[in-house]
């Protein structure tokens, strides 16, 4: 079984809610489910659309072709018709629309009018909607009705009956009129968890204590801010929305300063006001953890769309020499373990820690039965209260064989906590002499550098364990490849490499030599000038000479990368 | 009780007669007398001659970036308001480079206190015009002058409704100390604006200059009538009014902050405990 | 003569309701009035739902970064100051990440008219605080509502002495159009902070709680006094003003550049012939 | 003839004075002459020197070896006595540094003494030293009370007979009492210009025809800022102090968009700040120059001291992806043309151009005959006047074959002049669609790149034609590495790689073959990491073994650098 919905129509027009409220009631039905989304950079109209696929497998992306369209404007149809199935069928209000499509896979349901009849009200209309698919779909409504019962127990005891009826009259209708909708579902399963990229970092970074969080908002790295700040009060976080994207890492720079781990979030043009503040960082080595949601530039370029052209920048984002971890997950369950390591590296070794995702993978959703809260890290590296109160002697830069110093919480303890951005000498004070500057910068970078490269892991390789074609590629594409994989696998013996610690690169260099022995190695990045295999060539010298890229701001549909692949084998 | 032996801090690499010596005197004075040990409280500084205070005196400190001290400041407060954080910028440092972050502290209201180093120049560079450089002003890079109106912090503090706004004179170190004083014991975020000669770079304003014009604002004075401070903030020219121009009190940012009600952040556990719930959310 | 038909621009991407469109309509009109052609200014607009502005009329546009429309416009008057040139921006834009330029392009008073859409909430970026939110307004990143004192540009930009200082409400088109034509007219900086509800976030200052409140400045008024007008910038509750609140005249910036004194830069030829004497310098 | 001499004290001494005077007489005497500068992050006290060179021949660096340090306190006969040549002296007062020292070659002159007896004034002491030193040297005086006349004139008669009589005293005295000084100064010949890094960028940014500069200051970068303001009136040039660098960068855009050539100066973390506004240089297409003079980081550093490590920082700074060009000359020679060629490249692709320089090179003087103004390049590439107004149709940024779009002055026509830092169509307007976006990659990116490295030069190989070692270099290690190949030259087959102009990579790559060829490559830089050799290897896979970094913030010295050079050798 394996189904996708697409619900196209104007901005404001509950596009969102619609398929938000669909997705949860597959999940908890027990169905895999994956949903994208695609929107202007404006509040109202324009045309956008959610998409949702289901399945009784794992799935990791969207697919092209559609099996039910809900459409709310005339643009969804004109767009999005021809990539219906065979048995695909169009959901549509003639009322709403205007118009009436007389061809057999076009269902007529009079939300609105249903919405008053049974719901006593317009707004309804979204509920009906979400029934008259259910009703489609010929899924057992039970699911839903329970799902709407939650949702408005607070609204009181009308509302939810309002809702009920509606929802049944929806499903009620769709069932009885689409007599061309041959779906079968198949049963229930154990219900599954539905958690978006930007959800999970900000799940990682409280499962990982953060304690503070300032940031300014920016498209798509807002969501972040918006879980944590929902969390505050039962994690005990302060966030902050800082005055710009400068105040928000110095902030962030202060409280860790203070003794609290602290994180800020942004894209592209936030992150380059906050470069300044990574180099202070290194510096004064203060741990910090920065999400960098990804989106199109340069400058403001396509706010609410996708792309991977920040790595190289994030890498070298800074002046002067000093190291740093960049992540890049592939996956809700990756951001998850990923920024939880993150928070772990950055205050053990005192040092920025990046979190590279992008807006697809932000505001994707993935389904997973469960995550495991029993790999999670939490170490207090912080030297604070008793421990440090009776520490004889304290020098916060202290020269030490791992070049990590302790890291005093200031007001602990009678020892002062001292620190400059300008170069300074164990004590943290500033200096100008050769000797001392030399000793700090060994410190800082060569002294760290080899037991920060010992955490990191290898890339990942999926598939074939001997591959003949191998695709490398990091961060949010890995589920569309990772499809790929799957469904070549039975003609081809081909794998993925994926990368989502990125740098440094690990010491275990065992994935060079399958470079080296396959036939085929395809690079694929979501941005035009394959930032990642201009990194492999500097890091390794192994240069990659095919590559797939796309950088119009929508991510790749695996039908689509497949074609491009297949062409790339068919010239073996 | 700590003296002043505790707050004997490195060399200083002023110059010999530059205003900080004395605002570095009159600040230790004030510890001790305000009972403070160097550990209690911290100084966030910026880069310029100021930035380089804390290193003369002793405390914990975090000597930043070039005008983000009030950020830094910001976090550390939040994080452990516990502590006293003090922030020590230069006038470029706070008013040029730092300006945005100077409007919206003083609105959260934060209990942090800023004293500003004002020479009216940028030192460390090596005489530039500074925002409170007085038109006119000639450097290498001001060419013809100075065209722009001079930077007035204490009005502007004022029309932000700042909860404490003063204006110090390094060359009156008691009533300097006074001041340090009276901020410190102020609840809020409070403002002194510290005019403070700088013999290498400043030729117009000098000690002299200062001396001739500065006075001690009446005790009468009424510090709560802002419209009263807002006039009163204007005066510059033969007459320079040194003292405490306006006073608002209300509630701090960190005191409306329910998670800190108790305790300070920095002492919160990590409540992993209550990760399990938040799962359910994602069902 | 100019006529609307030369103002209609690009279909609008704003919701149906927003504040924008009556401030879109004032200005084209006011353009039309002042008998101002499209080629003959420059609009600089920053990021946000006002940012769009200049694509929806006709003109010169830089649509530069958010938070940065005055360096910009600055960059543009120094280099033609024959040109017209409006800084259109948001209150997050310019309140908030581009504080500080405001600060310095009044001190600067360089001739640029800035129009700011103070809907008091991020609008693009789906409704947080922004720096003119008032107090207790809750928002996904705002949990705990909004503590900060709600940013008075217009108290700030008094205390900067700023040259023109005036209201605007995007409720009432013929005064907001007045306002236009006034502030274009005027010599030096103006801002007008133009009340524009947000139909979609902003769910307490509604046209409805606007049009309660807002009322039109008597004629008496006299805006060249400062105390008066800082008093006046002050008022807001029940009773909030709209017109023009300040004014001082004074010298430009640009006329205080003796090299663009007697034309604009962009006409100065390179005077590369020179270059021998500057050579000379070296030896 | 090749003699040192190294002027030691407290800032607010009067070193620079000093310096600057005897280096200017020396180079009017028609001698070549190479000075550089060491001084601490502070106005007065502490511990400066200023070191000069004079040979007959052309000299790219200082020496180590000194022939007459001047001393001003006990720190510089402590720190530098040890320099001393055999034929080495040393100039003090006595009365000045407290105390007396009898060994021959220490010179005792009362300068403050002389200055109130010749000058009636101590400030005098300055001018005695000056005097004193040419008559320790034996050097005919005329170029020196000519110096003085020219000098102060302007201050009155009374001021020059002051000078005159007290350099005179001076002089005498040194030349009667220094019986141990042996040195002998070729005559003189053709006068010689001098000149800093920064004033040669100053320089060619005028000769470039820059009538727009804002910055904020930041050492090093401060003295292109002042050598332009200084100039700004004679050549018609608006300078302007901005707040901080964001507003700096956006002026000098705004400046450029409105129709004249703009330029900004900063270091590192100036730099960092500016970072969004290149981004949108490169979005906008607004040609821009950007003077980076970097100082050893990270944050603030050592501000005063020399770094080469913002390379890869500056290569890849800004969000999203598009081509910059980036320059790093070696001399100041270098510094004025390729300043000329920043902006003729800035305007004509419409870019942003990189000047990369250090502290090093921003402040040491070189001297030269002359500069020939002849190989300026001088082409106004905008739209302006009646080309602009007549033109039937208009589209700032209209799709073309090579990528570069009509720069129209916005004004100058009733066509409008529209951009946006949001993805836009041909008029300028935003844009969500996928073609467009594809298609204004295409042209920022793609279109224009192969261009602008046809306008590249190769790097410079200077040396043995076909070497067996070589020392790769770039930026402002070329005047000591220059030597190194110097001298060594008579014993090796031996030659220097220097590059000036480093991105985008010449597509002239001839200088691979030799770096394969030769039997020992050395990468020498300026930082802890290497960075250059690393972007070597991601242009190339070449990988270069063997390095040699100095990262304490010193430059290197020619005598130090050649014992490391000779290290490896011995290894062949
Ligand atoms: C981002 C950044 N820009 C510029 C500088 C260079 N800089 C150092 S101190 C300073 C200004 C000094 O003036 P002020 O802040 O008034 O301090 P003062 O030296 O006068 O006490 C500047 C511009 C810097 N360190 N960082
Ligand atoms: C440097 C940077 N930070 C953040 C953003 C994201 N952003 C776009 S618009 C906006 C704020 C919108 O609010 P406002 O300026 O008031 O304009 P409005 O939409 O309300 O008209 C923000 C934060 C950005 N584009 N650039
Ligand atoms: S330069 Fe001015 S401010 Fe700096 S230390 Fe010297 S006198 Fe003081
Ligand atoms: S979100 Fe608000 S400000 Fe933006 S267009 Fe809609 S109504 Fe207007
Ligand atoms: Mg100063
Ligand atoms: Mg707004």
């Amino acid at each position: 079984m394996d189904y996708s919905i697409k619900i196209g129509g104007e901005a404001g027009q509950g596009i969102q809610t619609i398929g938000d409220t669909l997705a949860h009631i597959f999940a908890r039905a027990g169905y895999y489910v994956f949903t994208h989304q695609d929107y202007e950079s404006r509040i109202r109209g324009g045309h956008n659309f959610y998409q949702i696929r289901i399945s009784d497998k794992q799935i990791t992306a969207s697919r092209t072709p559609i099996d039910i369209l809900v459409a709310f404007d005339l643009e969804s149809i004109n767009q999005h018709e021809k990539e219906l199935t065979v048995q695909g069928h169009v959901l549509y209000d003639s009322s709403h629309l205007k118009q009436k499509f007389e061809k057999s896979n076009f269902l007529d349901v009079p939300l609105t009018e249903l919405a008053l009849t049974y719901g006593g009200n317009k707004i309804m209309a979204n509920t009906v909607a979400v029934g008259a698919v259910l009703g489609m779909l010929g899924m057992n409504p039970e699911i839903m009705y329970e799902m709407i019962r939650k949702t408005f127990m607070k609204k009181g005891d009308q509302i939810v009956q309002a809702n009920l009826k509606s929802a049944e009259a929806g499903y009620k209708f769709a069932k009885e009129k689409c007599l061309t909708c041959s779906f079968m579902l198949s049963g229930f399963e154990k219900r599954k968890m539905l958690i978006t990229g930007n959800e999970a970092i900000g799940l990682g970074a409280i499962a990982s204590g953060v304690k503070f969080y300032s940031a300014y908002p920016m498209t798509p790295s807002t969501g972040i801010f918006n879980f944590v700040a929902e969390n505050a009060k039962d994690f005990g976080i302060v966030v902050e929305q800082a005055e710009d994207e400068i105040a928000a890492i110095n902030m962030a720079l202060g409280a860790s300063f203070a003794g609290v781990r602290a994180m800020t979030g942004t894209s592209g043009g936030g992150f380059a006001l906050m470069v300044e503040g990574v180099s202070l960082a290194a510096m004064t080595e203060t741990p910090i953890v920065i999400a960098l949601a990804q989106r199109p530039g340069p400058a403001t370029g396509l706010p609410t769309r996708t792309e991977q052209a920040d790595l190289l920048f994030a890498l070298f984002a800074g002046h002067g020499e000093f190291p740093k971890v960049i992540f890049a997950p592939g996956s809700p369950e990756q951001a998850f373990y990923l920024t939880n390591k993150a928070f772990d590296l950055a205050e053990k070794y005192q040092i920025p820690a990046i979190i590279l995702t992008d807006q697809y993978l932000a505001d994707s959703q993935w389904s997973y039965l469960e995550f495991d809260l029993s790999r999670l890290k939490y170490k207090d590296y912080r030297l604070r209260g008793d421990n440090f109160r009776n520490l004889k002697e304290y020098k916060r830069h202290l020269l030490t064989e791992t070049g990590i110093s302790p890291l005093g919480v200031p007001g602990d303890s009678n020892h002062l906590v001292v620190t400059d951005s300008d170069e300074h000498d164990e004590e943290g004070h500033i200096i100008e002499d050769a000797d001392t500057r030399i000793k700090m910068v060994e410190k800082r970078l060569f002294k760290k550098l080899p037991f920060i490269k010992k955490e990191i892991s290898p890339p990942n390789l999926y598939g074939e364990g001997n591959p003949e074609i191998v695709l490398v590629c990091w961060g949010s594409t890995y589920g569309i490849v990772k499809e790929i994989v799957e469904e070549l696998s039975d003609r081809f013996r081909i794998a993925m490499l994926h990368f989502s610690e990125i740098y440094p690169f690990s010491e275990e260099k065992s994935w060079l030599k399958i470079l080296q022995n396959a036939k085929l190695t395809i690079n694929i990045e979501q941005n035009a000038t394959s930032q990642f295999a201009r990194l492999i060539m500097m890091e390794t010298g192994l240069e990659i000479k095919k590559h797939i890229n796309r950088f119009d701001g929508r991510p790749f549909t695996v039908d689509e990368l497949k074609e491009k692949v297949y062409a790339y084998i068919a010239g073996l | 009780m700590p003296t002043l032996q505790d707050y004997k801090g490195r060399q200083p690499a002023w110059c010999p007669g530059c205003g900080n010596f004395s605002i570095l005197r009159a600040f230790n004075e004030a510890m001790v007398e305000l009972g403070l040990s160097p550990h209690e409280f911290v100084i966030v500084s910026g880069i310029g001659q100021a930035g380089k205070f804390p290193h003369y005196t002793r405390c914990n400190t975090f000597n930043g970036l070039h005008g983000r001290t009030l950020p830094v400041a910001t976090g550390i407060k939040l994080a452990n308001h516990a502590l006293k954080v003090f922030a020590v910028a230069g006038d470029g440092d706070c008013y040029g480079e730092g300006g945005n972050h100077l409007i919206h502290a003083i609105r959260r209201n934060i209990d942090i206190k800023l004293f500003v180093h004002d020479n009216q120049i940028y030192g460390l560079t090596k005489g530039q015009a500074s925002p409170t450089s007085m038109k006119g002003m000639v450097t290498k890079t001001q060419p013809f002058g100075v065209f722009s109106e001079q930077f007035n912090p204490l009005a502007m503090a004022i029309a932000l409704d700042c909860s404490f706004v003063a204006r110090g004179f390094a060359g009156d170190i008691e009533h300097l100390k006074y001041l340090f004083k009276e901020a410190i014991n102020h609840k809020g975020f409070a403002i002194i604006d510290i005019l403070q000669p700088c013999v290498s770079f400043n030729k117009i304003n000098t000690f002299e200059w200062y001396k001739q014009r500065v006075y001690r604002i009446p005790e009468e004075y009424d510090p709560y009538d802002r419209t009263k401070a807002f006039e009163k903030s204007l005066e510059w020219g033969d007459k320079i009014p040194i003292g405490i121009i306006y006073k608002k009190e209300k509630p701090t940012f960190e005191e409306n902050i329910p998670i800190i009600k108790e305790k300070p952040l920095v002492t919160h556990e990590p409540y992993l405990e209550k990760l399990k719930e938040i799962m359910e959310k994602f069902y």
